[in-house]
């Protein structure tokens, strides 16, 4: 029996240390121990899954409860974790990624003066993530879905000196999924009775009708919840602006593990997803959409974070496609991957910032090849995983994304796919090109302060780049049979779903196209940004200028939703406050006051402040109380 | 016994009456403090006849009672009435008006 | 003989008390409510309430009445010949007519209760002693004989606060 | 003769028994005073009339009966008159409970023993604290009806020195009703009888020591008496309340204050000394004798003690002799109830 506690305790702890005593410890110490804490579930996490292993390929599944802790009538809630090889990955991933980072983050925020503030968020929400994919129902996971979203917020107004409008928007949308998510926790439980996984799966075949409306409301509520944590169309709103919290932030929360929450829960939910062929649809046509959608908006973006997050969001669409057309285990190697390369691309990203002295736009950078030399070779590995270029990470999960697409003769999400997979290779490579490469556009003052980051910052980019190198061949390799899929698939086979036949020939001709796709976009890019002075892209812009200004301007999405919902709200709220609450309520208290106070007027004439007035008042009671008494009867 | 017990609670009645008017058109606290004793003995006066009456003792006891709470009002009253003098130079109830609105 | 005496003193207790209500300056009233005191404790022996006498003669006469003589002196008050207010005319005229209903109620009442009383029993042994007395405050009325006791403590110091200087 | 007529034949005789004792005691005490102090003072003291001055109260009387009687213009006229007597009756009355002997037949001259006191009633205790406390009357009032400041700070001291230490005094008594369980003066005077251990009388004195020195000193006070004769102290008052007071009112109150002084000797004696009681012969000699003794002692006192300042005087009978009495009286009730002695 593996005790699954000792891997969310340690983070915890390190969270109780910092927050208690963190002002008062060395900063050596503070990061000692963030590190520490997060080194150690990892290393916990190792030999839990080392266990997970050691059993026999159909029964690895670890359960235990910590505590009990709701129980109400035939209601129970407890404090129970779970370890399958779906957390499994999750955790590896969360510990694993989520180390480096640490690491890299002792660097990066090393002269922030709120650094013991730092780690002790950063644990907190190592903690809370590692209790997410560990949960084994799915009050549990509401909880620490919540407590994410917290350390989210926390996290993004980390600088709260500056104004903080991306933290609340961020909040504020993940509301509306949240409460999607919360309303299908309800139903499942109204509906089931109970929300342990184990009892949920087991009795969802045979108490929804497949297809019925009861399971798609559950899980289209389940997936709007995914849609908000994990950046969907159409609140995606949040993750763009998210990018004003610090890099490593960035890197940990909105690129490798928090956002992955949503993809997570739905395969965790798959049995109840396999139901709802609806529901199945819709995630995936919103997965290609996004992948899509945002990546055309990358496409022209300046801020060096923004068009690495709108790469976020563009792969955690082709997640949801994945989920969506049933390949359940290859969305979450793609989660894996993407962990990955999209860290290693936020650190670059960071690592670049941090160079120039806080300057994120890519007009102003270029040429910083030679002397950001390890920045740039890791950025360009993740840069090509990203793309999709053989043998590296993303190649291979995304390729599986889209083959299953194709094989689910779900031909037009293949095409979206393969069209978003272009883009992708070309914005990747003219953020490359243009940052490290290019033109010289450095601004005399931050010119020659421009230093490769120290080795605490550079050695988490350079295990991360392995990992790109890795962990896509590693475990993906041969397709369908790799380690990865011999590990995972029971989970989902367990879960009803069906694979998907598709020949080997076939699978060698997508991955030829897929890989043509990718390399014609770098092509592209290279053509157009490789020596910093090429008119094409400007040219481009010119002859598409409306198309342009619409990628620019992001699809006009925030000003619409401004116009949609913000507004309308704002003067609603206004209307409340100065006709409603001001007029109404604070009418009819005042009126009541000013009664009262007019009956004051009225009365105060009595208080003549004379004893013996007030004698006389006294002595005309006793009169007419003793004369009732005397003559009552 | 041979006076009757109306008699005694007559002249009580009375003295209580006597009481109530100085306190009600008095001026001078003094004067009225000493009406609320003049009350209270008015009642002292029932208890006992009563008390006698009835051959009960009871009414002593409470005459008793009387006494005590009659003496530490004087106490706390007198005092009151210094502290007010000492501070507004007079004792005429009519003049003491600070309660007013 | 017994009803003579107490014509006597209840014609001395009522000319008294109204003396002390209408006497211009307070040191009159004060020796008038002596008199009126000095009436009833006569009564009371008539009612065979010796204790109850001895006690008014100590308490009242002999201490609070002191005090009262005391506070008039320290004061050292004028004669009241303070103006009439306007309102002290009405003021008298609506207490003095209260005081009559009052008083009127308390007669009316009284005759109506009257009839019923039966005739007085004669005393029992023991009646007004200081024994009796002792044994029904130590058993039957124990409890509000303490809560005197902390009435007596309360006007204490509530006396000492307010006789401080600095107060007011 | 009716059995009333004889009994108010017998009373009224003892009445005036009484009271004639009492105004020549009056008139004696002072002569004895002016004699006692002039030997402790060396000093002869009077002696032009008659033999050792004995006459001079007689001649001191004479002169102020015939005395002009000055009514000031300011006064309180009839306040002014009324002070007096009101000062000196209460000094009489209260001598009506106080048990002067045991009983007798006047040498086989009464048909049948008369009881030596003229009342005996169950609250005697209380009889004689209370008329007692009425005497205050007298100075208070002669102090405020003078219409001078001297007169009134007299009586103000007065009602405060008087309302002050009858507390103590009081509470130095219970001690001993604790032991005997009545008010009654004669139950109190028999519960002395026998012996305490012989030759040693059974008397509160000796039981109660700190009870009677209380008592002796506040009865020191409430007679107004050196050290505490603040109302009427000639150095600072001129007199105090008595100054606008002349011939025969004058001489009023000096008696009230002489036999209120022989009133708290008597108390004294019938509270802690036995009262009558004595081995042989006549109790009324014995009870006589204590007297004298416990006057003597009075006039030793102003002979031999300065004046008490005014605060001082408060502050003594409020922080030492009120705690003290408490004391002893909380002593008294639980020794009592530890050895069964209560009354």
């Amino acid at each position: 029996m593996i005790d699954l506690w000792w891997i969310p305790i340690w983070p915890l702890l390190g969270f109780l240390l910092l927050g208690f005593f963190g002002r008062r410890l060395r900063k050596s110490t503070v990061a000692a121990a963030a590190c520490g804490s997060v080194g150690l579930a990892a290393v916990a996490s190792l030999v839990a899954v080392g266990g997970l292993l050691s059993l026999p390929a159909g029964a690895r599944r670890v359960e235990g409860v910590i505590a009990p802790w709701i129980q109400v009538g035939n209601f129970q809630a407890d404090w129970g974790l779970l370890l399958d090889p779906l957390s499994a990955v999750m955790v590896l991933v969360v510990s694993v990624v989520g180390f480096l980072i640490h690491v890299y983050a002792v660097g990066y925020m090393h002269d922030d003066q709120d650094f013991p503030r730092f780690f002790t968020y950063l644990n907190l929400f190592t903690f809370s993530m590692l209790m997410l994919v560990l949960a084994n129902n799915y009050l549990l996971l509401y909880v620490f879905w919540e407590a994410v979203g917290l350390c989210s917020y926390l996290l993004i107004g980390f600088w709260f000196e500056r104004p903080a409008a991306a933290g609340k928007k961020a909040f504020i949308v993940n509301r509306v999924g949240d409460f999607g998510f919360g309303l299908g926790v309800m139903l499942l439980w109204t509906t089931l009775g109970t929300l342990h996984y184990e009892q949920v799966f087991a009795l969802a075949p045979t108490q929804l009708p497949a297809g019925g409306g009861l399971v798609t409301a559950i899980t289209l509520l389940l997936f709007l919840g995914a849609t908000g944590k994990s950046a969907q169309l159409p609140l995606y709103v949040w993750l763009p602006d998210a990018m004003e919290g610090p890099t490593p932030v960035s890197a940990l929360i909105h690129a490798a593990t928090m956002v992955t929450a949503g993809v997570y829960m739905v395969a965790r939910s798959s049995a109840l997803f396999n139901l709802a062929p609806l529901a199945m649809g819709t995630v995936a046509w919103i997965g290609a959409l996004t992948a899509v959608f945002a990546a055309s908006i990358a496409l022209v973006q300046t801020d060096i974070k923004r068009v690495v997050a709108y790469s976020t969001i563009s792969q955690l669409g082709y997640m949801f496609l994945g989920c969506g057309v049933g390949a359940y285990a290859s969305a979450i190697f793609h989660l894996a991957t993407h962990a990955f390369f999209k860290a290693l691309l936020f650190l670059g990203s960071g690592s670049v910032i941090h160079a120039l002295g806080g300057e994120q736009d890519i007009r102003k950078m270029g040429q910083l090849k030679a002397r950001l030399p390890h920045t740039s070779r890791t950025f360009y590995w993740a840069a090509l995983a990203n793309a999709g270029i053989i043998p590296l990470a993303g190649f291979w999960s995304k390729d599986e994304i889209l083959a299953a697409a194709f094989a689910g003769h779900r031909y037009l999400l293949w095409a979206l796919g393969s069209a978003g997979a272009f883009m992708t290779a070309f914005y990747m490579f003219r953020l490359y090109y243009t940052v490290f490469e290019g033109k010289d556009n450095l601004d005399p003052p931050a010119a020659h302060q421009v230093h490769e980051s120290p080795p605490v910052m550079t050695y988490p980019l350079l295990v991360l780049g392995a990992g790109c190198w890795l962990v896509g061949a590693l475990f993906g390799f041969p397709p369908d049979h790799g380690l990865y899929h011999r590990f995972v698939e029971p989970v989902f086979a367990a879960a009803g779903t069906e694979p998907h036949a598709i020949s080997p020939e076939a699978t060698l001709g997508l991955a030829a196209v897929a890989t043509a796709i990718a390399a014609l976009g770098i092509w592209v890019a290279r053509a157009w940004y490789k020596t910093g002075d090429n008119p094409a892209p400007a040219q481009a812009a010119e002859r598409h200028l409306g198309l342009y200004r619409l990628l620019w301007n992001k699809w006009y999405v925030d000003e619409l939703y401004t116009a949609a919902f913000v507004e309308p709200i704002r003067r609603g709220a206004l209307w409340l406050w100065q006709r409603f609450d001001e007029e109404m309520i604070d009418g009819c208290v005042n009126e009541a006051g000013e009664m009262f106070r007019d009956a004051g007027q009225l009365l105060r004439r009595t208080q003549s402040g004379y004893v013996m007035n007030y004698v006389l008042g006294f002595l005309a009671g006793v009169v007419v109380i003793l004369g009732y008494l005397a003559f009552r009867g | 016994m041979t006076v009757p017990l109306s008699a005694y609670l007559i002249l009580s009645a009375f003295l209580f009456f006597l009481g109530v008017v100085g306190v009600a058109t008095r001026r001078n606290a003094l004067i009225v403090f000493m009406c609320i004793e003049l009350m209270l003995n008015a009642v002292n006066l029932s208890f006992v006849a009563f008390a006698r009456s009835l051959n009960s003792m009871a009414g002593h006891v409470f005459v008793f009672f009387v006494m005590a709470v009659a003496t530490a009002e004087v106490a706390v009253g007198l005092a009151i009435i210094i502290a007010i003098y000492r501070n507004r130079e007079t004792v005429d109830v009519a003049e003491l008006n600070l309660l007013k609105w | 003989m017994e009803l003579a005496i107490f014509a006597g003193l209840a014609a001395v207790a009522a000319v008294s008390g109204v003396l002390v209500v209408i006497q211009r300056h307070a040191v009159y009233s004060a020796l008038f409510l002596i008199i009126t005191m000095g009436a009833l404790a006569g009564l009371y022996i008539l009612l065979e309430a010796h204790f109850v006498w001895a006690v008014q003669v100590l308490v009242y006469a002999g201490a609070i009445m002191v005090l009262f003589l005391f506070v008039i002196m320290l004061l050292n008050l004028p004669r009241e010949d303070v103006p009439w207010r306007p309102d002290d005319f009405r003021r008298i005229l609506i207490g003095g007519a209260l005081a009559v209903v009052l008083v009127g109620e308390l007669v009316l009442a009284l005759l109506f209760q009257a009839g019923e009383q039966a005739p007085a029993l004669p005393a029992s042994p023991g009646f007004g002693t200081t024994e009796t007395i002792g044994r029904l405050l130590f058993t039957e009325f124990l409890f509000p004989f303490e809560v005197t006791s902390v009435i007596l403590l309360v006007a204490i110091v509530g006396a000492m606060v307010l006789a401080k200087k600095q107060l007011l | 003769m009716s059995e009333l007529m004889e009994a108010l034949i017998t009373m009224l005789v003892k009445v005036g028994v009484v009271f004639a004792t009492l105004l020549f005691v009056a008139a004696y005490l002072v002569w004895l005073e002016r004699k006692v102090i002039a030997d402790i003072q060396v000093r002869w003291g009077p002696t032009r009339v008659g033999p050792f001055g004995l006459l001079q109260p007689i001649a001191d009387g004479i002169k102020l009966f015939f005395k002009e009687d000055l009514i000031p213009g300011h006064v309180d006229r009839a306040l002014f008159l009324l002070a007096p007597a009101l000062s000196v009756i209460p000094a009489f009355l209260a001598f009506a409970v106080v048990p002067f002997g045991g009983t007798t037949t006047l040498f086989g001259l009464l048909p049948k023993p008369v009881p030596m006191y003229l009342a005996d009633i169950d609250v005697g205790v209380l009889y004689v604290f209370g008329i007692t406390s009425l005497g205050v009357y007298g100075i208070v009032l002669a102090g405020w009806s003078s219409n001078n400041k001297y007169s009134l700070l007299g009586g103000l001291r007065s009602s405060a020195q008087m309302i002050s230490y009858e507390l103590s005094m009081s509470l130095s008594v219970v001690g001993v009703l604790l032991l005997v369980g009545s008010l009654r003066l004669t139950d109190i005077v028999r519960s002395q009888e026998g012996f305490l251990l012989w030759p040693l009388p059974k008397w509160f004195v000796f039981i109660q020591p700190v009870g009677f020195v209380i008592f002796f000193t506040c009865a020191l006070a409430e007679t107004n008496r050196a050290p505490f004769d603040l109302p009427e102290a000639e150095t600072e008052l001129v007199a105090g309340f008595h100054s606008e007071y002349s011939s025969m009112k004058f001489a009023m109150f000096f008696m009230a204050e002489y036999i209120n002084m022989a009133t708290a000797s008597a108390m004294a004696t019938t509270l802690f000394l036995g009262g009558p009681l004595g081995p042989l012969g006549p109790s009324p000699v014995w009870f006589v004798g204590k007297v004298l003794v416990l006057l003597f002692v009075f006039i030793w006192f102003r002979a031999s003690l300065p004046r008490f300042r005014y605060d001082q005087l408060m502050t003594f009978g409020w922080k030492r002799l009120l705690p003290l009495a408490f004391a002893n009286l909380i002593v008294t009730a639980v020794a009592a109830a530890a050895l069964g002695m209560g009354g």
